[in-house]
């Protein structure tokens, strides 16, 4: 399935605010992660987090089609 | 309580104002700002973004356990988002409880969670015309890059 | 670095102001205020007297330390004397530094210190019309009595 | 020597003001306090520290003509 990824600060600066991957019809989110960073080719960006749904997600959490994936680079906030 | 995510001018006043109560015996607040100096640069703005759906519910969800945890309903937090100038205000939180201990260890645990978790990201502008995001967690995780 | 005793309502947004600096990451405002319950008692006001010089000179001295302890001298402070209503400040204590968490402890640091050591007293006037010294040693040191 | 002892609080309420109390003229901050106590008689009061010159002092401390003393019931500001 295909999976639109949504990316913000440096990796968006990079790849753009979003991109969309093809992982496996059961995928988690260490699959859609893989297929990002592939993208990402050898450029040095900050190691990021994932959530899905407006969550943080764990490498093993399933993403399932329609789900709001993004990726999280180190937080600034405060 | 509330939780929000602006892009106007924050007032630390209304905040306050926001959270009083007869019920409390004190008030606290919080205000982060942009400072001129940061690791020994000299700064002269900051863009603030964020992924706003999330931010607004990790912050609400931070501080429903600030309540839960400190016993007092009457927190009021505002993130402000876009081009901040030098000594503008990026975060206010307010907290008013009846003990001042609570209130205090509420006002700490609410800016440490928010800066732990919620995804705000800034960019800070140099005065050399330079712009960098800031990373919190670079050289202190080795081999950060993706 | 400012601190006085006062006679007149505080303005929480002045003492802010006054500690703010673009050299500044953080401000902190406590603000103590008086509760409608205390010790299971309806309050209806607090009159606040104080031994003033002495008072002022502690209060001061506390701000001293704080000063040297947490590496900031953006620090003001009011206490309040005389009848104040129901939820009225009786104290505010701004504090401004680079760095949150020195903000934050230079702001318990003071509070404390104030409690215990500023030569300040509050008599306490409840609904069913009675009058009472507040005395926060009372039941905790045994045989107070003079 | 005589010496003028502000007080404060309930201590005021009781006694007034101030009290002028006699000690020996090489005396300190435990003299004066024992001579304000005979003063309260009976009363239940609080017990006091006691500030010469708007400090806090210790028992052993000296008092000489001329110095502020006070005594200083359980403080309760904030």
């Amino acid at each position: 399935m295909e999976i639109s990824v949504l990316l913000f600060a440096s990796w968006s600066d990079a790849l753009g605010p979003s991109v969309t991957v093809r992982v496996p019809a059961v995928a988690t989110v260490r699959d859609v992660m893989e297929a990002v960073l592939a993208r990402a080719g050898g450029r040095a960006l900050p190691k990021p987090l994932v959530a899905v749904n407006h969550r943080y997600a764990k490498p093993e959490s399933p993403v399932r089609a329609g789900d709001e994936v993004a990726l999280i680079p180190p937080v600034a906030g405060g | 309580m509330r939780t929000a995510i602006v892009d106007h001018p924050l007032d630390p006043a209304a905040l306050l104002a926001e959270v009083a109560s007869t019920e409390s015996g004190a008030s606290t607040l919080f205000v982060g700002t942009v400072r001129r100096v940061n690791e020994g640069k000299l700064v002269s703005g900051i863009d603030y973004s964020a992924y706003g759906p999330m931010a607004e519910s990790e912050l609400a969800t931070i501080a429903n356990e600030a309540a839960s945890r400190f016993g007092t309903t009457r927190i009021a937090v505002e993130h402000r988002l876009g081009t901040l100038a030098l000594g503008e205000a990026s975060i206010i939180i307010a907290v008013s409880h009846e003990r001042r201990a609570a209130a205090m260890d509420a006002q700490r645990f609410l800016i440490e969670e928010i800066k732990k978790r919620v995804p705000v990201w800034k960019r800070e502008h140099y005065a050399d015309g330079s712009r960098e995001w800031v990373d919190p967690t670079a050289g202190v995780v080795a081999g950060g890059a993706a």
